[in-house]
């Protein structure tokens, strides 16, 4: 227990340099380049004093270094300022957007996965047949297709062409969210209040997006699952256990799958990474309201401590997500101890 | 036989219920956006509608016309200066919160609106000195000097609506509603705000307490889209019942020609046009602000850009308001390759050493055609072998910051008014202040006498003429170039009637109804 | 042992231990491996990319339409023998919006991929070779760039820095140092152990002589495959960028605006707008893609199973 | 010993493995006919990649992708195994015949505990069986081959090779097949565990009163345990006696120069001889003995015909040199 804790406590000071990096970087080049909160927010007419007035109530017209301290300072007390735009905790947007993203995400990865192992696991069975070059094309191409095309294509097809599904937003237009709305994770929110018309409706505002995102990413699936099940089916113990008589099925699922999963969850890690990339284009593309959005929306705004905390949160889910790869990986393999 | 006559009664009663239930509840589709919930800080169209329609102001207008009728004051007199309005209240009414509408309530709004100089304050503090509580339904408005229009500035305007001083905080602004005391928006209008989430969904539900007649719809879900395709397909769909701003001019095309729905097209008021930095840029020399304005080919733009759903626009004052005149048209043409020639070999350029300039513009502010806008410019007014143009954009944090600072040589701009008055649209970037404002930095002793003239006129034959004398000036000076004035567009469902919006722009919802 | 004849000693000596069959095996596989699949994708690659670059360096043998001419033809029709790949809604032709586009696309990938390795490389050579604080801090900082993701890196860049060819290569560009630079460094550090670099160093080599004439030869071979992948890479960073908008302004033909451009025109029926931009990045990236794999089996034939 | 009046337990009969690659056609095994007698211990013998790993996987029909088989059939107790559909294969894996590989490291799945390996091996054969009686079942066959019950929690990582090793003989005995296969049982044991492995295996033999089928190139194991031995060559049995036979008087000059390579303690030879050449290529069908071109005995018929296997009064043997009689 004691050193399951050491091991969270040394994993979340591993991110504060990262964070620290990072955030440098974005809060010069932010306040280095042109326009400012005070311009976007004003129109035309405000006169010079205002302006100035405005500047010094946001504390812009102190030294870069000291606004930077400044904002050091809010941070080691868990605070992520205010919005200079609106006025608002910028906690509050982001927890409204987080969940989005991290639905959109969690079932971009389930379809990835969903598509991406049984077709290597295929590939890998089926070696060097038209089936495994079949598959193995489709990988190819899959990893070079841009989300945002693969996006438009969906929704061409499936939106207009054939319009069975929606394609935008997380909720239809006449449903409103703010009933169910508890969590931000519609999906859960639905269900909880056992409301499952909607949930059908949030279901199937999540197709398109999720496939998007989905199929995209699954090519790196298809070939890594394939080139671990050829190693692993190679191996000693999967002719051993053939030879005790276990089922194909068995054979390839419980033993082989299971040991080619290891190097896949790692991977999973560093592609969590492209998952989150995938998920602005994504939310781009399909209108969801999630954090891509918002930080495109407050880059323009130039709200400087919004899009700084939506880096740190994005940086900061980055992290959750590789410590709980690592966590995964603890329970499939006995030899790696936390 | 009876028992069974009465279950198929009771099954189309139960049906007729349903309709009804889904009757009462109309989804209006928008890809505008609420900025801030606070009518001392938000300036734009649409958060103004939203004001407009669970708040009143003093005055109002007429649905679907720019006449100024009474609303929450019974009516007003004016000193004979015209520096000093007197609103006589309605009695009785009060906030959705409870809190009674007085004199007071009025005058603390107005304060507050002074007080914390937001972006909109200027429509208050540049014509109201003061606001004076007579008696608690009596309150004077003190004026800087006279004002013309100044009821239109109280009917228009939410800087002028009252707002509940036991749920604003006094002393900054709020951007949700769930900042505010109670957690809910309220007002005196036909609406109340039951439900507010940024960027997706607003609802709005009749309000019990309105002293005017009740909405026919109960229940308004306004429905945020980020972008216009998705809510055109929306309303193909019947997943929303009214598209209001802003589509594209090919989904435009599209829904107008679809049968199930209807069409509500509006002369907007909205303008657009090229502005030129005068006072420090290469475009200080007029003749070269003409030249370029010779150049600009209006019904290809509208045509090419907009398909066909813009009006070409040859004046700054639009088409449809008083004292209009067309002047570019007979001065620098469309399109007008000769005239920018002339001028500019005249001037010293040749092929070889063309002029050349950045033209400016900038990417979402004003929609997603902005792009197509400046492909068509540049092609336009490279059409003149004696000019290259370099289209450079920024988004609008950047644009604004950079035509304050005199960064951008030439830039576009849109204008949708502030009051309805044609000093609007001609003061605001001429006037040497105002002019500074929009980054123009026009400054001429004439022309800013001129304004001041007619800004303190109460006689509207002798502010008309000034107008129209201005008009007459523009082209020769071409310190802006107006290209063409937007119509707007709302798309309804068949049964959805009552879209009533006028030159102000003020969209009522609580005329609109079902039809069968 | 009698020998019998010389080649059958060499061929004794070099199969005997692995056996017959399996040796066997590995060769005819390994040829059918390498002399195949592999070369085909290579010369496939090879075949996109010199078609695209020919396009970038004459557009006019490819089109005779100017990408900016409005009135090429009317607006928005579909495909036909006068526009192959039908007009957009201004009344151009996309296929020559699409040949020209290739030189904003192919030049923004290429310059942003060269800069990032320009930058990436040395750092990671001079960092890893030396080792210490310095080094200590700029792989830190290098790590956390490549850790966060890096489209929403660019994107942020790109926003801030706003449209314009050189402002999204370097938006792009900042997002790839990290790559190579964990690479060559990488390298760089088990190269430092070989033999050949400490007799080096033993026999007085100055440290830049060392770094340039017998590190950076050996690292080379990689970068020049994860070059080749970085471009493909790019590629698609670039599109996703001018996609969001934050690409180039008016007036550059680019293939992912016109794709954000296209993507208006969809329910009117418009699917020539969105396809072929679209089809085209994906093409591209592939390009660099297979010749990135293709040169990765030739120039580091590790037996990999693919 | 064998009886010839006793039915074999498994009978192979003109068994040929081909390999189909790119180039042609790799006959890994060609033409092996073998009976193996209920209780006797046959070694088989040969350099690596002669075919004998190959013939033994094709008893399980577990050939390595892509090898199948050229023709020939593999009778258990009267059943063509080739011939068995998937379900009566599956269950006859492991059941009636079970294996033990080379490799005791690799051969454990890493992820699984060595109780779930048992579990494993009886449920797929007898699915009903509860979980209790399974670690019941392992923890006294475990007590066989020495090894304490409380090891069943442990996963593989955490054994030693030459646990591993028994826990896959355990593993290979807890349905009491007939027949054992070990292929190279001993090959990744250091010496000293190698001979308490041998000795267990001997044990094992009576205890379970297995028929053992050993697959080995170590001709000392071999001679310790074997009652026949079988001697492959290129795909090919060349040679088939007693062990006795085999010691005492190989027929096959590719015998003679296996024994030749055997360090024998009595004779005190002074050297070790190695074979010239290496073992043929397989591809293609052969026109010739595969031998001929190492064979310092070679003749003109040898580089032209493939010598049969025949049989001389109880052993056999292929080679052209008996053609007259031993």
């Amino acid at each position: 227990m004691r050193r399951i804790l050491n091991y969270f406590l040394m994993r979340v000071l591993l991110t504060i340099p990262m964070l620290f990096v990072l955030l440098t970087l974005v809060f010069v080049v932010l306040r280095v380049m042109p326009g400012d909160p005070v311009s976007a927010m004003l129109g035309g007419h405000a006169p010079e004093y205002v302006i100035q007035q405005k500047k010094a109530e946001l504390g812009l017209n102190k030294p870069i270094f000291e606004q930077y301290i400044d904002y050091l300072g809010q941070l080691a007390h868990g605070d992520l300022g205010n919005s200079m735009i609106f006025v608002e905790r910028v906690s509050h947007p982001i927890a409204q957007r987080l969940p989005a993203t991290i639905e959109l995400t969690l079932f971009g990865l389930i379809v990835t996965l969903g598509i991406g192992i049984p077709l290597g696991v295929r590939a890998s069975r089926k070696r060097r047949t038209a089936q495994d070059f079949g598959i193995r094309f489709y990988a190819n191409i899959v990893y070079c297709i841009p989300v945002f095309w693969m996006g438009l294509i969906l929704q061409m097809v499936f939106g207009v062409l054939l319009p069975i599904f929606p394609i935008a937003g997380r909720v239809g237009a006449r449903i409103i969210s703010s009933d169910f709305d508890r969590t931000g994770f519609y999906v859960l929110d639905t269900l909880m209040k056992g409301n499952f018309a909607d949930l059908g409706d949030v279901l199937m505002h999540l197709v398109l997006p999720a496939f998007t995102l989905g199929i995209t990413l699954s090519g790196v699936f298809v070939r890594l699952t394939r080139a671990n099940m050829l190693d692993v089916l190679k191996s000693d113990y999967v002719l051993a256990s053939r030879a005790r008589g276990v089922p194909e099925r068995r054979v390839v699922y419980k033993h082989a799958l299971k040991n080619a999963l290891i190097p896949i969850v790692t991977m999973l890690g560093l592609q969590f990474s492209a998952l989150l990339a995938g998920a602005i284009l994504t939310e781009t593309t399909f209108s969801w309201p999630g954090m891509g959005r918002l930080l495109l929306e407050r880059i323009y705004l130039r709200d400087y401590p919004t899009v700084q905390g939506v880096i740190i949160v994005y940086a900061l889910f980055v992290s959750v997500v590789s410590l709980i790869v690592d966590i995964v990986y603890a329970i499939i393999d006995p030899r790696v101890q936390l | 036989m009876k028992r069974r006559f009465s279950l198929l009664a009771l099954a189309f009663a139960l049906l007729c219920a349903g309709t009804a239930w889904a009757q009462s509840t109309l989804v209006y589709g928008t890809t505008d956006k609420v900025t801030v919930m606070d009518p001392a800080s938000a300036y734009d169209q649409h958060t103004w509608d939203i004001f407009q329609n669970i708040d009143k102001g003093l005055l109002g207008y007429e649905p679907g016309t720019d006449k100024v009728v009474p609303a929450l004051a019974e009516r007003y007199t004016v000193n004979k200066e015209g520096t000093e309005y007197t609103f006589y209240l309605r009695h009785g009414l009060k906030f959705t919160d409870g809190t009674p509408f007085t004199a007071d309530t009025v005058k603390w709004s107005i304060d507050r609106v002074m007080r914390l100089k937001g972006d909109p304050s200027w429509l208050v503090t540049q014509f109201v000195k003061e606001v004076q509580v007579v008696d608690p339904y009596t309150v004077k408005f003190i004026l800087m000097g006279p004002t013309p229009f100044f009821p239109t500035l109280v009917a228009g305007n939410p800087p002028y609506f009252p707002l509940s001083p036991n749920v604003y905080p006094a002393d900054h602004f709020i951007t949700n509603p769930s900042e505010l005391k109670g957690g809910a928006l309220v007002g005196l209008g036909p609406y109340k705000c039951t439900s507010f989430k940024r960027d997706e969904e607003v609802v709005l539900d009749a309000n019990p307490d309105y002293y005017g007649p009740p909405p026919h719809i109960k229940r308004i879900i306004i429905r945020y889209f980020d972008d216009a395709t998705t809510m055109r397909l929306a309303l193909e769909r019947g997943e929303i019942d009214l598209a209001y701003k802003t589509l594209n001019p090919s989904d435009i095309s599209d829904l107008q020609k679809n049968p199930k729905l209807n069409t509500f097209k509006i002369a907007s008021p909205f303008i657009r046009f090229l502005c030129f930095e005068c006072s420090q840029s290469v475009f200080q020399n007029k003749e070269l602000r003409q030249a370029i304005g010779a150049l600009i080919n209006r019904p290809e733009i509208t045509q090419k850009v907009y398909l066909g759903q813009a009006i070409p626009l040859y004046s700054m004052v639009p088409i449809g308001m008083a004292g209009h005149t067309d002047n570019f048209k007979a001065a620098l043409g469309d399109g007008n390759v000769k005239l920018a020639e002339k001028i500019l070999s005249k001037l010293g350029y040749t092929r070889e050493s063309p002029f050349a300039f950045d033209l400016w513009y900038t990417p979402t502010h004003y929609g997603d055609t902005e792009v197509n806008l400046g492909d068509v410019l540049k092609q336009e007014i490279e059409r003149c072998p004696l000019v290259k143009v370099t289209v450079k954009s920024a988004e609008w944090a950047t644009y604004k910051q950079q035509f304050n600072n005199k960064q951008m040589p030439a830039y576009l701009l849109g204008w949708y008014p502030d009051y309805i008055d044609p000093d609007d649209y001609t003061a605001a970037f001429a006037q040497t202040a105002a002019s500074a404002g929009e980054g123009i930095f026009f400054s001429n002793k004439k022309w800013d006498d001129l304004f001041t003239q007619e800004q303190q006129s109460l006689v509207p034959s002798e502010r008309a003429k000034i107008f129209k004398e201005v008009q007459a000036m523009w082209p020769g000076e071409s310190l802006t170039v107006p290209i063409f004035q937007g119509n707007l567009f709302i798309f309804t469902r068949k049964n959805v009637e009552g879209v009533k919006i006028g030159p102000p722009l003020i969209f009522n919802y609580d005329q609109l109804r079902f039809v069968k | 042992m009698n020998a019998t004849s010389g080649g059958r000693e060499i061929r004794a000596a070099k199969y005997s231990p692995a056996g017959a069959v399996a040796a066997l095996f590995r060769r005819f596989s390994e040829a059918a491996r390498r002399y195949r699949i592999e070369w085909w994708i290579l010369v496939a690659g090879v075949v996109v990319i010199a078609a695209i670059v020919t396009m970038t360096l004459f557009p006019h043998l490819f089109t005779h339409f100017r990408p900016e001419d409005m009135n090429a033809g009317p607006q928005m029709k579909p495909p036909s023998a006068a526009h192959l790949m039908g007009t957009d809604n201004l009344g151009r032709d996309v296929w020559s919006r699409i040949v020209y586009g290739a030189q904003t696309i192919l030049g923004v990938a290429i310059a942003a991929s060269l800069a990032s390795a320009l930058i990436g490389i040395p750092l990671g050579l001079v960092s890893g070779f030396s080792g210490g604080f310095g080094d200590k801090v700029i792989s830190l900082i290098m790590d956390s760039i490549y850790s966060f993701p890096g489209l929403i890196l660019a994107i942020a860049f790109a926003a801030m820095l706003g449209p314009g060819v050189i402002n999204i290569t370097v938006a792009v560009a900042v997002v790839y140092v990290p790559t190579y630079f964990r690479l060559v460094r990488g390298q760089t550090l088990s190269i430092k152990q070989e033999l050949y670099v400490e007799a080096a160093n033993a026999i007085g080599a100055r440290r830049p002589t060392v770094l340039a004439k017998y590190i950076f030869p050996n690292v080379i071979a990689t970068v020049v495959v994860v070059f080749s992948l970085n471009i493909a890479d790019a590629i698609m960073t670039e599109a996703a960028l001018s996609y969001i908008g934050l690409g180039l302004p008016a007036g550059i033909p680019d293939w992912g605006m016109d794709l954000s451009m296209g993507k208006k025109f969809l329910p009117s029926g418009v699917w020539w707008m969105i396809t072929y931009p679209g089809l085209m990045i994906m093409i591209l990236a592939l390009g660099f893609t297979m010749l990135g794999e293709g040169l990765s089996e030739i120039l580091n034939p590790r037996l990999q199973e693919y | 010993m064998p009886d010839s009046a006793n039915e074999p337990i498994l009978d192979i009969r003109d068994l040929s493995i081909i390999y189909p690659i790119s180039i042609g056609t790799v006959h890994a095994v060609q033409d092996v006919t073998l009976s193996i007698y209920k209780g006797e211990v046959l070694g088989i013998v040969g350099e690596s990649g002669c075919g004998k790993s190959t013939l033994g996987l094709s008893i399980l029909k577990l050939m390595k992708p892509p090898g199948r088989i050229g023709s020939g059939s593999i009778l258990y107790k009267g059943t063509d195994i080739l011939g068995m559909d998937d379900r009566t294969l599956l269950d006859m894996r492991g059941r009636n015949i079970a294996m033990i590989f080379q490799n005791p490291l690799t051969s454990l799945d890493p992820l699984m505990s060595v109780e779930r390996h048992f579990i494993e091996a009886i449920q797929v054969h007898e699915p009903r069986t509860g979980v209790p009686e399974c670690i019941e079942r392992a923890k006294k066959i475990l007590a066989d081959l020495g090894i304490e019950g409380n090891r069943l929690k442990e996963y593989p990582y955490q054994l030693s090779g030459g646990m591993r090793q028994r826990i896959m003989i355990g593993l290979a005995l807890i349905l009491h097949p007939d027949i054992l296969l070990a292929d190279e049982p001993t090959t990744a044991l250091d010496v000293i565990v190698e001979a308490g492995f041998t000795e267990l295996l001997i044990r094992l033999h009576e205890l379970y009163n297995l028929t053992v089928v050993l697959i080995s190139h170590n001709l000392g194991l071999v001679a310790q345990m074997a009652d026949r031995i079988a001697v492959m060559y290129g795909g090919r049995l060349v040679e088939l006696a007693t062990v006795n036979q085999i010691f005492e008087k190989p027929l096959h000059p590719y015998t003679q120069g296996l024994m030749n390579c055997v360090p024998n303690i009595l004779l005190e030879q002074k050297e070790l001889n190695a074979m010239p050449g290496s073992p043929p290529d397989l591809v293609g069908e052969p026109t010739a003995c595969p031998f001929a071109p190492r064979c310092p005995k070679a003749m003109d018929i040898c580089r032209s015909r493939v010598p049969p296997l025949k049989d001389y009064g109880g052993r056999r043997t292929a080679c052209w040199l008996y053609e007259g009689g031993v």
